[in-house]
This record gives C-alpha cells, structure tokens and sequence, in this order.
C-alpha cells in the first residue's frame, strides 16, 4: 500500500466536487472513504454527524468489500444455515424448486442443503417474489452464504 | 501423503498446522465461524470455509458442519488441533467413519483417556506409577473416609469427569472430608452432568511434568523428553520449559523410558502427552492427553522436530524416521503464553490490536495468529500468541527471553506480557525452583 | 519500547483551510479524515465542531512532537554541532562565558565543547540577548542538542 | 565481561549487536544520525547519541564524533558491524589509542587485509590457494600483456584498492586488454584514488564459497564450516546459504582446515571470513573480510553459536569454548537479503513503511530493525530485513522458506519479497546449481 507522508493537507478540489455533487444530487450529505482516506459534506440543519471509524491499517486482505453489490447484505437475502451441498432440484431430473419470477409463501421448500448425507429442506420464512438465484444445482455452500433473494 | 487437510481449528494452532502443511506441500482447508473470516489462518489457507455463528457450539464444536466442509472441500484428513474437538471420541469416530482421516490417535484411545479413572487404570496396568488413591469411583462419604484414612490426609476429591481444575477439591484433614466431598460432587455434577468423584492423595508442592511420546502405526513409540509446566494459574498453564530444571539426566531417562514403554502396552498412535506430578522424586500419573499440546513448541526446540509434521506423517501410515536412540536434546527451551488478559486481575480483554510487533533474531520463535489492526474476538480462548525462546543452556534463554519481552509489542490490549516480564527477574523462577502453587502465590494468590 | 503519548495538537491553518471552503461552497459541514489525522468543521445549527484525534496506526513513534516546547525548535536555539561534553566556563574557577540576560555579540564564544581532548570554541551566529542556558558546565552533549538560546 | 558497549553501527546489524549484548548482561549505547532518531536500534539501547547530520561521512564514518559519544558515555568497548568504519584500520586503531577494545581484529589485520594485494601475498604464504595471476601491481599494458598470455584468457583486471565490483574489468582474449586495463584503471582512480590494478585468472563459472573463522587471543582457532554466496547481482549477495549445495563432506573439512590453519599462522584474531572462488573441486582465495558478515546467521543456524557473543566474549581476552571437534553442523539454514527496491528495475525505494508483518513459526528467524510506521531512510543502504530460515535438511528448508516468504509483509515499499518467492521456484536453485552468474541472468541481466 503505498503511502503519504502524515503532513495533513486538504484536497479543495476534492471538497468542492463534492459539494457540486451534492448541489446535482439533491443530496443533504456525502460522505466518502477509502482505506487511505475519508471525506463527508453535508447541508443543511442535519442530524449530527457521526463518523465511523476508519479502516485502520488493514490487514493483509482488503477490509472493505462493496456493500452494495453483496447480495448476503440484501434484506430479502436467504442465507444458508449451514455448510453444505445445495440443490435447486428434488431429483436430478426433476423440474427446479423454484424460478426467478415465482411468488413463493411461507414454509414452501426452496432450496436443500445436504450435510452429512442428509438433505435439509430450506424453506421460505417470508412470502414474496424471488429475484434473484444464487446458488447452483451441487454447489457447496458456507455457512451464512446468500442462497437467493425474495422481495 | 495427503494431498489437502482440513484445518479444525482457529487461532495460533490453526496457524501452526497451516504452516506444517504448506512446508509438507499439503493444501489446507481453513474453517471458520463469522468471527473469525478476517483471521490469519483464514488469510493464509488455500480454501476457507465459513461453517458457523462465532458460538463455539455451533462452529468449531460442530462436527457436523466440519465434516459437511471436509466433504465440500474433498479434504482427506483433518487435524483437530487442541481444545475443541481434538479429545472428543465420537467426532474422530465420525471423521473415519465418513472416510476421511483423523490426524491423532484412535477413537477407542481417545475414548480410554477421556475417562479419568479408567486412564487411571489402564496406566497401572500400564507400569505407570499413580497417586495413591480409590480403586474407582467413591460413592459414599463413608467410603470416602475410609479411604482417605487409608492414603492418609491430604486427599483430593476429584471428578470422573472432570478437567480444567473444576470439581476438584482437596481435603487436608477428616475434619474437612465432608464438606469437601459434597462440594466437589455438586461442581461436578454442575460442570460435567456427571457427579461422581475419585479420591487421590493430595501432594502438598509437586511439580507438573509431562512426557511427550510419539507412536506410528506400525508399533515403534519413542519418547521426546520432558516439559515442565509447573507454573499454572487456576490450573491454566502459564509459561512451559523443556528439560524440566528438577530433573536429573537418569530420572530423564527414566520416565521417558516408562512412558514410552506404556504407550506401546496400551497400542497408542501418533501424539500423546502422559502428564504426572513430581515430588521427592517420585513421578504419579495422572492423565493422559490424546492431542497436540499448546506447549509443543518446547520440545521441538530441543529435540530439532517439527511435532505437526510428526503427527501428519504417522497419520498418512510412514513409519516414525528415527528410533529413540537417534534423538538428541541439546539446549534449553522456554514458552510464554500470551493472554488479552489483564496482568494483574486476569479480567480477558478482547478487542482492537494497535500496533503489533513481535520479537525477532537468534533463538527466537513466535507462535501467533495476531497482526496489527485483528480484532481478537469475545468468543474463544484468550491466548493470542507463544513466545518460545531458545538458548544453548537455561541461563542463555533466560537471558534471551528477557530481551525479547523487551521487544514485543501489542498494543490496544492488555496482556500477560508484564507478568511474564516480572516472572523472569524473579529469583526462585531463575533458580528453577517453583511448584505447581509457586505462580498463584507469585500473582497474589488471585 | 518506551514511547511518548502522541499529544494531540491543532493546526490552526487547517481549520481556517477548511472553515474558508465551507463558505466557499456554503455546506453547513465538512469532515475530512485520512488514516493519520481526522477533522470535521461545520457551521449553522449543528453540533459543534468535533475534531476526534484518531490515533491511527501510529507507530510507535509519536507523529508529532510538542513543537513549542521543544528549545531545538525555538528560533534562537543555538545547537551543538559535536557530539562531546560542553563547557560554559574556560577554566574550573573562572566567571561562566555568558549569563542568561548577557547582550552577546557575534563571534562571541558562547559554550566550549569538548571532543577527542580537543577544546571547540562555539561562536555566536547573531547577535542578541542570552534567554536561556540549557547545558550545565561538564555535561555531555548530543549532536544538534540545544545548548542556549539568544533572542 | 564488559559492563558497556558502544554500537558503532546502524539498522538490522545495530539491533543484532544490542540483542547479543543484552543477552549477555551487556548495557548498549546506540549512536545515531538525526536522520535515525526513531530507528528501532535506537529506541531499544538503554542509551542513545545522537552524533550528526544525515550523511554518513558526518556521522556513521565520523570517527571523532563516535570516539566522543563513546567517551562521555563510558563505553569500554566499540562494536563496529559491517560496512562503514568496520574494516577501517586507523579506526580501530584510534579505539585503541583512546583506551577503548575495537570489538574485531587487530588493526594490523584489518589494514594486512584491506589492501587485496598484500593479502593475496599473505594468504598465498600462509597456504590458502590463490587466483593465477600477476605477483603484485600490473604497471603497464606490456607487463599486463605478458602476464595474461602466460595465465591464459580469460583474464580479470581488478583494481588493488577495490571492492564492491568497482574498477573490476574482463579481458576474454587479447584483444579486450586494452580497453579492460585501462578501464579499470579508470575507475579505479576514480572510485578509490589509486588507479593501481592487478591481473587474475578469471573463472567463467565459479560459485562464490566463504569459509567462517573465529578466533581468540589465545591461539585457538576453529572454522564454522562454509557459506555459498554465488547468488549475486552486480557483485551484492542476494541469498546465502549454509551449507553449500555444492561440496561434499570431504572438501568441506578440507577447505575449513586449510583456513583455519591459514588464520592462525597469521596471527588472526576474532572474527574473519575467507572468500574463495570454486570452481572444478579447486578453490580460489579472492579476499579476507575483517568483520561481521551480514550473512552470519546462516552459519548460527546450522553450528548452533550466536557469532555476535563470540565476538565479544573474544574481544575481552575470554579463550574460545570449544574446539574444531566440538563443533558440530546440523540441517541446512538460507538468508534472504530483503532490499527496499523494486524487485525488477532493482531502484532503491525508500519511504514509510506500511503494515509490517514478519513470518514467525518453526525454523523462520527475521533479523530486522523496520517496524510499521517506520520511515526508511535515503541516506544508507537498502537492505531493510533478513530473512533467515532452518530446516533439518534442504529440502524442507526450501519449503519452509517458501512459506515464510508468503507470510511476509511489508506495505508502503517496494522490496525484493517478489524476486526471491520466484526464486525459490526455479529448478536451478531447487537442484542448487548455481553460480556467480546465475542471478544476473536469472533477473534478465540488469
């Protein structure tokens, strides 16, 4: 990682592009960070300000993964109860459990995860509509890994 | 050999195996509850898999959730490490029956040592000397006093059961017997489900000393000399030395002889540790433990083995490659466990490392899963890392381990460091004269 | 290793940087943060500013030192240029070279330092009143320690 | 034993010295630049002086200004590590003079060495194997011409105050003897003030093979096996190794012998390492070092001696500890020289130090003054950290020290980590067929 020497210095530039896009955005706060640095803008009578700690000095490994795109992060993300095989399918042939597109309901089977030879039906804890498929038929799976997601 | 092994551990010790691994060319297979997915052992192993919640119960506990990550991962054999699963019979019952290897010694020895009045047994039977002490289970106060009449007064009153310094009691006259007993009774029964107790005699200033043997499977057992671990702290190991500063060349020689010996009578495989108790030059047994030990590294500093590497080989079938005549000690080793504990009221302190530096340069080892910016998490044991220090006598590494707690640095958290910084200027740990309740009265008694 | 607290200090400058783009861009808030030092200013009705000396990575040197109590860092320092013992006297029982209060002009000799049995006459650079002395006579002295000032 | 030693060094090597030191009861004293206030070296002495500004000349090589620190903290004895005034013969004497022991050879040694002429003559009548060559200074062209026909091509012009590859020239036939001698005479003239050259027998692919002599006051003389040093570029070791790949038992003990003998028919006292060139079973001497080497750790490694302590324990009049046939080699040790460079274009790369994590476990030993945090200095060498690994033979060496190349950490610089985790994959130096030119080719010829 490389690094700057620890003199404190202002990017202006940084802070008025930030402030312009707050003006185009309608936006009332900003805030933005990468492990090196961070920066908020804000407008208007806010709540105050809280700032969460910064990334520190990191680890050998990335701190930070994006949470928007990680579908575990989703609050109509299934995530797996346990480390296992997961199956779309009842039987190889047979047709899947479900579909993207598919309303399902309460207590209705979407996927099974075979652990220990037995397989564990997963079903579904909140009617809705699923979206999106994660998993596919004979993929192992950690444990709290995001199976698929119903909105 | 295997070509990957699953990992059953977190922490310094998941570390440890990864780099016997990596060393031997083995792919590894970390597992990890969600408290541990920023963990060194997770970094650095070749796959890993989250099998649980940080609850121990239901990750690293869960023997189902390993052997669904061993199958997923196509591991062919899993080191359990210490703690955890490692001295569970059922679980290395599971692991072959699901075709895979367990890297320690078999069920039914697990199963024989796991027991601690049947170990007892078998280690009489064995030619282990033991503490005097009841034949087997005591049921009844009267018995009781029977017996303790009979090894004469200080006894103790232990659990079946038992481990960790819980259910045990001592007893140092008649007067004290029943109450003693019931106490000890209730605690087990609270600790382990299990109320029934043993009594032994009590040693007033033994010193813990153990022996670590090592068996392949095609009968050879050799002995790797001593350890003594004689300072503890509620029964806690605290800081290990191999040789044992109280031992003579011939009573060195001797107990590793009757060890081993006992080993190849009982048919035990791969690692193992007989621990006894040691006064006025007598040795008694009193457990065996069917695992690697936290304190290992002692005795590979001193006998240029690397214990893992040991313990993978017997387990893929090799024949141990060297008799007990090959084995050479020279030097002087010594171990300091590193708790996030406070120094001083042992209160733990999980959390936040600051900066992190360890020691370095001759002689000098740190075994740890710490790095600068870790959090060490709430839910597991508080030993975050083991200083080992070696010299080419005990005055050296004593010298040697003083300057390098000097250089070690954890910062963020408080830690045994400063104890173990006033334990080396201390007099009698310099003169090697300390029994198993000499750190309690060092540290106040608390 | 013994280490000094990294006492937290102001840099006056940044505030007023960052104070002068919040009018600029007229936000009510700027917060501005990179692994090594943190500031938030903000304006209207908001909290008051909060400036949270993140300590960092800091390693175990402190970042920064206290600039204003260090006599080396003081404008009219005059430093040792040698490592070796300083004297302020020429000989045991004679009257000290200079006092604090003395009026020093230039080439005026100041300390002697003593080096390889070698006497150096340490000269006054600029002319000015002596406002402190900070070696006693027979001390040893490091390179670049601050052996009086003359203001 | 002395009560106080002055550390006339910098980095690693400063830090190396304190820690022996320490170890031995010994109060440090850290002289520093401004431009190394916070270095490692000088936070950990119990006294620390700062003695100029950045430039070496000024402060490191300032022997008045190390003589004073010395002097007002009442040091009684200098240890001078490698590179700056080490090898500086009036510098030890000056120590001398001054009442203070020069932690090193004589400084009649020292200068008997420094000048490769004269110590091509001395080591010839003490008995080492020398280089074909011109008997002394090559004055002119002719004379040059004359020696090389009779030597045979190829030929080496080397300058007579040289080291470091500088004023170095190679004439592959006559018609190259030229432009090489007067070259080198160039450069000699302007690298070191005296373009005096001589002439050599140039080997076209030797391994660079040094062998460890120590010796004490009294006469005792012992040498600590070899160390292979052929892995270079431009004329800087890379990576050493003991012992080397390419000498069987027999020439092992021959070559120790003929130096040890060799060091004590001069008179030789503390530390020296003998160079030599090998090539076809012969060995070449090429020069005498008069100090520490930064490579020493691979020979503590496998002969079990902390070098630094017999340093000092040799420069307080203490006679040796053991003799030749005490000494025992065991398993196979290789360092790492770990540069703050980028590992392709090989340009110094200075600047703050980001996370820093060293490898720990078994066998993996990191001599290094860097911490997270640290600001690596412009002013002085690139070498940052040695990374030193044991292994009980070279096989697991090799792996071992992959493995520990892995775990290194070291963020905010560039270093050479890369370049050796390539090497350490690469069949040449698994099979250990190397020589003095192998790395420049391995690395593209830069």
């Amino acid at each position: 990682m490389p690094r700057e020497g620890s003199k404190p210095q202002i990017d202006s530039a940084l802070v008025h592009q930030l402030a312009q896009l707050l003006e185009e955005t309608g936006l009332t706060e900003i805030e933005y960070g990468t492990q090196e640095w961070h920066l908020r803008v804000a407008k208007g009578g806010l709540a105050p300000a809280t700032f969460a700690a910064i990334a520190g000095p990191s680890a050998p490994a990335p701190a930070i993964a994006p949470v928007e795109n990680d579908p575990a992060k989703h609050p109509g993300a299934v995530l797996s109860p346990m480390v296992g095989v997961a199956y779309i399918r009842p039987e190889p042939d047979a047709v899947p459990f479900i579909q993207v597109g598919d309303e399902v309901r309460v207590g209705q089977t979407l996927v099974l995860i075979e652990a220990m030879k037995v397989f564990n039906p997963i079903k579904c804890a909140r009617a809705g509509k699923v979206t999106r498929i994660l998993v596919a038929n004979g993929a192992p799976v950690e444990y709290g890994e995001p199976l698929l997601i119903v909105e | 050999m295997f070509e990957k092994i699953l990992i059953a551990n977190r922490g310094e010790i998941a570390l440890r195996i990864h780099r016997a691994c990596r060393e031997m060319g083995i792919r590894t297979v970390a597992i990890h509850s969600t408290a541990d997915a920023d963990a060194m052992h997770v970094r650095l192993a070749d796959e890993a898999i989250c099998i649980g919640p940080p609850s121990p119960a239901k990750s690293y506990l869960n023997a189902h959730a390993i052997l669904s990550a061993a199958t997923i991962s196509n591991a062919e054999a899993i080191h359990p490490g210490y703690g955890f699963l490692s001295e569970n019979a059922d679980f290395a019952q599971m692991v072959e029956e699901h075709g895979f290897v367990f890297i320690g010694p078999s069920p039914d020895h697990i199963r024989l040592m796991g027991d601690k009045i049947v170990a007892r047994t078998t280690a009489k039977e064995a030619g282990l000397p033991v503490v005097p002490g009841s034949p087997g289970a005591v049921e009844s106060l009267a018995e009781a006093g029977t017996i303790a009449a009979d090894i004469g007064y200080p006894v103790l009153i232990k659990a079946s059961a038992g481990g960790g310094g819980r259910g045990m009691r001592v007893a140092d006259t008649a007067a004290d017997l029943q109450s003693a007993f019931e106490q000890a009774r209730k605690e087990a029964e609270n600790s382990f489900g299990n109320p029934e107790v043993y009594i032994e005699k009590y040693l007033r200033t033994p010193r813990h000393i153990e022996v670590q043997i090592l068996a392949d499977a095609h009968g050879n057992v050799v002995h790797l000399g001593e350890r003594d671990c004689s300072l503890q702290r509620r029964h806690q190991k605290f800081l290990e030395e191999a040789p044992s500063p109280a031992l003579n060349e011939a009573e060195r020689t001797k107990i590793g002889r009757i060890a081993a010996d006992a080993a190849r009578k009982i048919g035990y495989r791969n690692l193992g540790t007989m621990e006894f108790l040691y006064e006025n030059g007598e040795f008694y047994f009193i457990e065996m433990n069917t695992r690697l030990q936290v304190e290992h590294p002692v005795t590979e500093m001193i006998s240029g083995l690397d214990l893992v590497r040991e313990m993978i080989r017997v387990a893929a079938g090799a024949p141990l490659g060297f008799a007990q005549e090959d084995i050479r000690f020279s030097g002087h080793a010594i171990e300091c466990r590193i708790n996030a504990e406070n120094p001083v009221t042992f209160m733990p302190c999980p959390g936040r490392v600051g900066d992190y530096h360890a020691p370095g340069g001759l002689g000098v080892r740190v075994d740890s899963a710490l790095y600068a910016g870790y959090t060490v998490p709430p839910y597991y044991d508080s030993m975050i890392a083991k200083l080992i220090v070696y010299g080419t006598n005990r005055n050296e590494c004593l010298m040697r381990l003083r300057r390098a707690l000097e250089e070690f640095v954890i910062d963020g958290l408080e830690t045994t460091i400063p104890l173990h910084q006033r334990l080396v200027t201390e007099p009698d740990f310099i003169n090697g004269e300390y029994d198993n309740r000499w750190l309690e009265r060092f540290v106040g008694g608390q």
